[in-house]
């Protein structure tokens, strides 16, 4: 029997190039595979809640989708998840994964694909400890995903805190933090700024003299923003559970038909699409969408071929995964990342014990 | 030569018709008086003139050039040079700057102007809006001497003067007239000076011609019947 | 604190009133002058932004970036003032922040559809970069002391331009007597084309110049317009140096404001909700700042009229 | 009687059979389409009467349209918890019940515009327009960081709130008490402005000199006026996050504000059926725009302006000529 | 002094280095027509707005029936029962004429807070209006849209709506300007009907219906007041001669 899956994700405003990144992969490995019984209908939710929640009733009541993704953003996850899957329909997320739903919210319908939103801010923290950091300076915008983004650091670092920081969500200049980076005395600085927020800081930050050594999770690193960041991200050790150097043929097969496909590398959200598409493949190979039960098991063995390596979910349906270390670098005149190490060895989300299900 | 020839006009504000059938010539070097009691037309009539106002019918043309075609700037800067009622300086700017903005290249720039009223020479730097309603009205007659007009047109130059300030005012005109050959058009109430100055008179009453002729040919009758109280 | 961190939050507060002050004087002259809201002059900041980074993705130079931001947003403004703004004049300011907002709409897009989603490269140029140390010990980046003074040379030329040249002049009476200075043969709507090409020109330098220290991209210019529209409601819309001072209040406000609030709360407080509580409030600010000043002076602090 | 009647008549009757015809078709998106088209629509009628009859352009109703929809956020998050609101100085519950909700909204939102209005309201002009997108500013940031409720992610709500005998999950049936609530505060939309009240409003608004030389205080008015204008835009708020099931801090934002206001000028300012044409326009648009092209913004761009350039006195004014309205 | 119904006592207002009233004392007795003249920018209206409440003097005071009124607002003193009309008319444009005049009757009411009912349906005070309209000869334009009124019409209405209020004084600006020789009749043989009901101060240039109404005229010249006597006296005088009428009058 076909599967329908709707795809709700930010396709226009800001962000839309994270929204187009998981579409392209997604859409990509359905190519691939050639099956013609997978259905997919995409929508914009222009990174507006209230516009994802229309979506999500639309693609439940008319389209009758049997299967959603596509969210990036945390917000709109929340308003659309927990609904979604209320209503019977599997939810596979390639991108936001906020602590409610991964703890007591969790739920059989819900996938992550990605990771739990903590993970790579743990994984920030475990880098600065054992990078030898002892008085760190954090900083994230004060909303929720960027106050569990420190919540996620401390939990891991185990130095002092040299001053912590929330700055205005969108904020763009950030001379003010700079300025008390550079009086606090710290050793290095750990931050989270998503978007255009952590290009602008970059910049600044490589422009302030201030030289301390920087960590942060990929987002502010990855291969969609870098060329606007430039020279200011050289170096730079960013956590990532995917880079496009991981050595194994599935990711290898994936950077090179994607560049060929689309004409640029691709980014970490493009990896999370396209491994999306082949969870949801390999699980309609082995079950029918119209017996739920059996085709949920099949998602949760998540028998497919990740550009990460071996792919595996722990009891909350989250990944239980590796998560890199990489450095920022320039290849003749692309700034990339490569992979020196790992932070954090399948890496259990903390949120897992939580949940009873 | 005839300067500007209006002929026929009618104009309306809203709904309620100002001027009827309005028609009046002026002559190179000549000075017409626009007569009439309050609110008979006579600043309607400069206004369609100037473009500032437009008519619903007849005909303006100023040096041949029909002003029905251009918009407000340009019939200005055919020559027509506007002393309006009520003075309108403008407040947020000093003397000089009231004046260097109309300038435009001719017999009359800031030293012919003071020369005229040695008083804007005086207080070049002092704002407008705190002149003297006297030193207004010269300043707003400076800043069409300004523009270097063929055509001045004065409403009401001299209300709500005091008699000496006014005398200056008058003398001013004289001036214009008989140094300059400068064609005027001019509205007043005081009869005295008027005749001293104009060549032609046309009076209005409620938005139509009452009568018109060369200043010479008013007699005590009309000016009893059309301007007395 | 510091003295040190102090003063150069101090700069950094002026650098950043500097930067709205070209942003609002555009808005403040066009909406004096004309007594037009123009909601896209968010757009033109963009559009510098993009110009420069295009043109310095091509050539490379910063200074040609910067000319080419300058005639971008000059020209946009000039082509959106004859095609729409005209008709926009005699109207009310509803219809005007509609058909603004709706220009935000295409201008926005219509980058979005030529420069794609991801946000563009614009650095700062290798003989303005790093920092260099004040008198004090301030160490402050090179590049935004270069803002500060481009910014104030600005003000400055632009105070000149209204107050001395005979083209302010002009701008200044028609912004009292349009009707008037018609009549005495200026041309008033070419007057207007360049009043606002000339706020185009200056929103679309801000762009450029804050693109090479921020990411240049689509919806860049909407948080910054509010922000000027703050400063010129804060200056008394119409006067260029009300947006000068609101401008400078402003970055000040906002500068500090992050700085003190949370250390204030952290005097009755733990320190990460004094973090959260302190942002929270210095993110309020300016609007309560604008509030305040509309509450004591109902038409800004160098606002002739309401 | 006259054309706009006529006019309006037509547009409640296919408010009312649009849904029908989908709940036959078997088209539940389309009935929560025309929901929402019916909320904002409320939310519109309420920023009318601030703005079509009182001449106050506020670019802050996102203010109470958010309040609205905290109101029901944080009464229903605790029913959810079963945690009580307050304790002291007595105890306040969380309800999943509307109308106890609607009642919070109004009052909470009312109480705002109060504020907001009477500080406001001492200036005017453009002042006035950014000094009320001032003050919905600090509501969209303050619920940003105000982490209690969810910040910027906002709040989620899994099951809608309940109407006493209703089925309020089934679309028809909750589209059907939007339309009453809509259909009663247009009703009371055109009471208002036909009553004394309306009338001294209306004339605060054309000559507020006059309202004062006959012994009336148009400050007054217009406070009164601007309160009821925010009671009714928290209201639709309520039944907006109702709608989602879902609150966010964009309900606060300026591009609300906006939006609602394109709705009315769209639909016709001072038009008692423009905000619902305005409201169903926009969302048809973007409905159908949305499904053409990414870039469907520069399409929805051009139409606006559009209709702003050469549709004036809106849709509305357009159809019926020109009417009871102000330009 | 005791016996005014309206006294202003020494009266002045500057607009920064402008004197545009100067310790001005004026009265208004009850039955009389008094006309305030003078050239134009002489300060006649700034002072009707300070009479009114639209502006406040900076120093002097301002009586109603013997009452001090300086410090009450505009409304307040509309409620006391003082009406004025403007020099420009401020009317809503956009309502009927028997809008307008309700409105005034409304006001007069004190009750505008009512959401109930219609406005024009309610019995009290469209009779109050009604009656107004017909007094000034505007009921068959009752429900004619107030800017398709003529110049003229309009005057009317304004002094109707001021008739609504039913005042104790009345202060009208210019109340002639724009009417023909015609309307300037009707409305001269009108303003003498209603001096009955409560007195005029009257600001007119059109000095045919000064000469005719007054009873007496005080002549206003950069923002005093220079001399106030009968219509004979003014006519007489020689200043007000050389500052306002001129040598023809
Ligand atoms: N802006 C206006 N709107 C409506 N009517 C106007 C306007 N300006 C003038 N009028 C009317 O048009 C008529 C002619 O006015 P105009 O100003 O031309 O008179 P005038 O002869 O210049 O009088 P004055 O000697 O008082 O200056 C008058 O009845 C006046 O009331
Ligand atoms: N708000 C103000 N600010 C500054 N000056 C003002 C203000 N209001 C009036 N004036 C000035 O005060 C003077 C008196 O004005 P006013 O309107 O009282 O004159 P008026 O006697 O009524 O004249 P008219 O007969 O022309 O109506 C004028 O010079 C005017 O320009
Ligand atoms: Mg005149
Ligand atoms: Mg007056």
């Amino acid at each position: 029997e076909p599967v329908k899956v709707g795809i709700i994700t930010t396709l226009s405003g800001g962000g839309a190039g994270l929204g187009i990144d998981v579409r392209d992969g997604f859409m990509l490995a359905v190519k691939q595979s050639g099956n013609t019984d997978i259905e997919v209908v995409i929508e914009d939710d222009q990174r507006k809640p209230d516009i994802a929640v229309q979506l999500a009733d639309k693609m439940i009541q008319s389209e009758k989708v049997d299967v959603m993704t596509g969210i990036i953003w945390s917000n709109l996850a929340m308003a659309v998840i927990p609904s979604a899957v209320a209503q019977d329909k599997i939810y596979l997320s390639p991108n936001a994964g906020p602590s409610a739903l991964a703890g007591r919210g969790c739920h059989p319908n819900y996938f992550n694909v990605a990771w739990q939103n903590d993970n790579l801010h743990e994984a920030a923290g475990a880098y600065t400890n054992s990078a030898g950091f002892q008085n760190t300076f954090i900083l994230a915008p004060n909303y929720p995903a960027g106050q569990d983004a420190l919540t996620g650091f401390k939990r891991q670092y185990q130095g002092e805190l040299a001053g912590e920081i929330f700055t205005k969500l969108g904020q763009t200049d950030y001379a003010a933090e700079i300025a008390q980076i550079r009086a606090s005395g710290a050793d290095s600085v750990f931050f989270f700024l998503p978007g255009g927020m952590g290009i602008s800081f970059l910049k600044q930050y490589a422009d302030s003299g201030v030289d301390l050594p920087v960590v942060g999770p990929a987002f502010s690193f990855d291969q969609g923003i870098l060329q606007a960041v430039g020279q200011a991200a050289i170096g730079v050790k960013n956590t990532s559970q995917w880079n496009k150097d991981i050595d194994n043929p599935t990711n290898a097969a994936f950077v090179e038909t994607f560049q060929a496909e689309y004409g640029r590398l691709p980014s970490l959200y493009a990896s999370q699409g396209f491994d999306t598409a082949n969870l949801l493949l390999s699980a309609m190979a082995k079950a029918d969408i119209s017996d739920r039960n059996a085709f949920r098991a099949a998602l949760k063995e998540a028998d497919f071929h990740s550009t990460r390596g071996d792919f595996e979910f722990g009891n909350n349906n989250h990944p239980v995964q590796n998560i890199y270390v990489r450095e920022v670098i320039k290849e003749g005149d692309v700034y990339t990342n490569k992979i020196i190490g790992v932070a954090l060895e399948n890496h259990v989300d903390a949120y897992a014990a939580d949940c009873q299900m | 030569m005839t300067l500007l020839n209006v002929t026929n006009i009618a104009a309306f504000y809203g709904a309620t018709q100002a001027l009827f059938d309005v028609s009046l010539r002026i002559d190179a070097g000549q000075v017409l008086a626009l007569m009439g009691r309050n609110g008979m037309g006579k600043s309607t009539t400069v206004k369609t003139i100037c473009k500032m106002i437009p008519v619903s019918r007849g005909q303006i043309t100023f040096h041949g050039q029909d002003l029905q075609k251009v918009p407000s700037y340009k019939a200005a800067r055919l020559g027509l040079g506007l002393v309006p009622e009520g003075r309108r300086c403008f407040p947020n700017l000093t003397v000089e700057e009231n004046l260097i903005a109309a300038a435009r290249p001719g017999h009359w720039d800031f030293a012919q102007v003071s020369a005229l009223f040695p008083r804007l020479e005086e207080r070049r730097t002092q704002g407008a809006a705190s002149l003297s309603g006297g030193e207004q009205q010269m300043l707003s007659i400076g800043r069409a001497l300004m523009t270097n007009p063929k055509l001045l047109i004065l409403d009401e130059a001299t209300e709500g003067l005091a008699p000496l300030v006014r005398q200056e005012i008058w003398d001013a005109i004289a001036t214009l007239k008989h140094k300059t050959g400068l064609s005027i058009l001019v509205v007043d109430k005081s009869l005295k000076e008027l005749s001293q100055i104009a060549d032609t008179a046309m009076i209005l009453e409620r938005g139509a011609t009452a009568w018109s002729g060369a200043m010479g040919d008013l007699t005590d009758d009309i000016t009893n019947q059309y301007l007395g109280v | 604190m510091s003295f040190i961190l102090f003063a150069e939050q101090v700069l950094n507060g002026l650098q950043f009133g500097v930067m709205l002050f070209l942003m609002s004087a555009g808005l403040t002259l066009v909406f004096g002058v004309m007594g037009l809201i123009n909601l896209a002059h968010g757009s033109l900041f963009m559009i510098g932004a993009f110009a420069a980074a295009a043109v310095a993705g091509l050539t490379g130079s910063f200074v040609l970036a910067l000319m080419a931001a300058l005639a971008a947003a000059a020209a946009a403004g000039a082509l959106v003032e004859v095609l729409v703004i005209r008709r926009l004049y005699d109207r009310d300011h509803l219809d005007q922040v509609l058909a603004t907002f709706a220009l935000i709409l295409i201008f926005s897009e219509g980058t979005r559809w030529i420069f794609g989603s991801f946000p563009l490269f614009l650095n700062i140029p290798d003989y303005l970069s790093g920092p260099v140390t004040l008198p004090g010990g301030i160490q402050y980046p090179l590049y935004r002391l270069t803002l500060i003074g481009i910014g104030l040379a600005v003000a400055v030329g632009l105070f000149l331009l209204i107050s001395r040249t005979r083209l302010g002049i002009q701008i200044r009476a028609g912004e009292s007597d349009r009707e008037m200075i018609a009549a005495l043969g200026v041309d008033i709507s070419k007057l207007y084309t360049i009043v606002f090409a000339l706020g185009a020109a200056l929103a679309g330098l801000a762009g450029a110049l804050v693109g090479a220290i921020q990411s240049v991209q689509v919806g860049m210019g909407e948080p910054v317009l509010i922000l000027a529209f703050v400063v010129i409601v804060i200056g008394g819309i119409g006067s260029i140096k009300g947006a000068l001072i609101g401008s400078i209040l402003v970055g000040l406000t906002d500068t500090l404001g992050g700085l003190f609030m949370p250390a204030l709360f952290a005097l009755f407080m733990d320190n990460s909700s004094a973090a959260t509580a302190g942002s929270a409030l210095a993110s309020m600010l300016i609007y309560i700042l604008m509030a305040v000043v509309l509450i004591v002076k109902p038409s800004g602090l160098f606002g002739a009229r309401a | 009687m006259t054309r706009e009647r006529k006019i309006n008549a037509g547009l409640a009757l296919a408010l009312l059979a649009f849904p029908l015809w989908a709940y036959f078709a078997n088209e539940p998106f389309m009935i929560t389409l025309a929901t929402k088209v019916a909320i904002l629509a409320l939310a519109g009628v309420g920023l009318n009467i601030a703005l079509g009859q009182g001449g106050l352009v506020s670019l802050g109703h996102a203010a109470f349209f958010g309040i609205g929809g905290y109101a029901m956020g944080i009464l229903a998050s605790h029913a959810q918890t079963f945690d009580p609101i307050a304790e002291w100085p007595f105890l306040i519950e969380g309800t999943k019940s509307m109308p106890i909700i609607w009642i919070v909204a109004v009052l909470t939102s009312g109480l705002a515009a109060l504020l907001i209005g009477a500080l406001s309201l001492r200036t005017s002009g453009v002042y006035f327009i950014m000094i009320t997108l001032a003050f919905g500013q600090m509501f969209y940031y303050f619920a940003i960081s105000w982490p209690t409720y969810g910040g910027e992610d906002g709040l989620s709500i899994y099951v809608r709130n309940g109407f006493p005998g209703l089925n309020t999950l089934d679309p028809i049936q909750f589209f059907a008490i939007t339309f009453v609530i809509l259909m009663l505060a247009m009703g009371f939309a055109a009471m208002l402005a036909k009553s004394p009240f309306g009338l001294a409003l209306n004339a605060a608004r054309q000559s507020p000199q006059r309202v004062e030389t006959v012994g009336m205080t148009p400050y007054r008015l217009r406070l009164v006026a601007f309160v009821i204008s925010g009671m009714i835009t928290g209201l639709a708020g309520a039944l907006f996050a109702d709608l989602n099931r879902f609150v966010s801090p964009t309900m606060f934002s300026w591009q609300t504000s906006g939006e609602i206001m394109v709705f009315i000028i769209i639909g016709g300012i001072g038009r008692l059926y423009g905000p619902l044409v305005g409201a169903a326009l926009f969302i048809a648009l973007e409905h159908i725009l949305g499904g053409l092209s990414d870039y469907w913004h520069i399409y929805l761009g051009v139409l606006l302006l559009l209709i702003v350039l050469f549709a004036r006195g809106g849709v509305i004014g357009s159809l019926a000529g020109r009417g009871h309205a102000h330009d | 002094m005791t016996d005014a119904v309206l006294a202003t006592k020494g009266i002045s207002k500057s607009f920064g280095a402008l004197q545009a009233s100067l310790d001005i004392s004026i009265d208004l007795r009850p039955g009389e027509i008094h006309a305030l003249i003078g050239p134009n920018g002489a300060g006649k209206s700034t002072l009707i707005q300070q009479i009114a409440g639209g502006m406040k003097p900076d120093a002097g005071q301002i009586f109603l029936n013997g009452q001090d009124i300086t410090a009450l607002g505009t409304a307040a003193r509309a409620k006391r029962g003082l009406a004025r009309t403007f020099q420009i008319s401020a009317l809503a444009m956009e309502d009927t004429v028997l809008q307008n005049a309700v409105l005034g009757a409304l006001g007069a009411q004190g009750r505008p807070f009512q959401v109930f009912g219609t406005a024009l349906g309610k019995a009290d005070l469209r009779a109050t209006a009604e009656q107004a309209l017909d007094r000034v000869g505007l009921m068959d334009h009752a429900k004619t849209r107030t800017s398709e009124l003529s110049h003229g019409q309009r005057r009317q209405l304004e002094v109707a709506v001021a008739l609504t209020l039913n005042p104790k004084a009345f202060v009208m600006d210019e109340p002639m300007a724009g009417l023909g020789t015609r309307g300037s009749k009707r409305l001269t043989g009108f303003l003498d009907s209603l001096r009955e009901q409560a007195p005029i101060l009257l600001v007119e240039h059109d000095m045919d219906a000064v000469f005719t109404l007054a009873d007496r005229i005080s002549v206003l010249v950069y923002g005093q007041i220079i001399a106030t006597g009968t219509v004979d006296d003014i006519r007489a005088n020689a200043d007000v001669r050389r500052a306002y009428l001129g040598d023809d009058t």
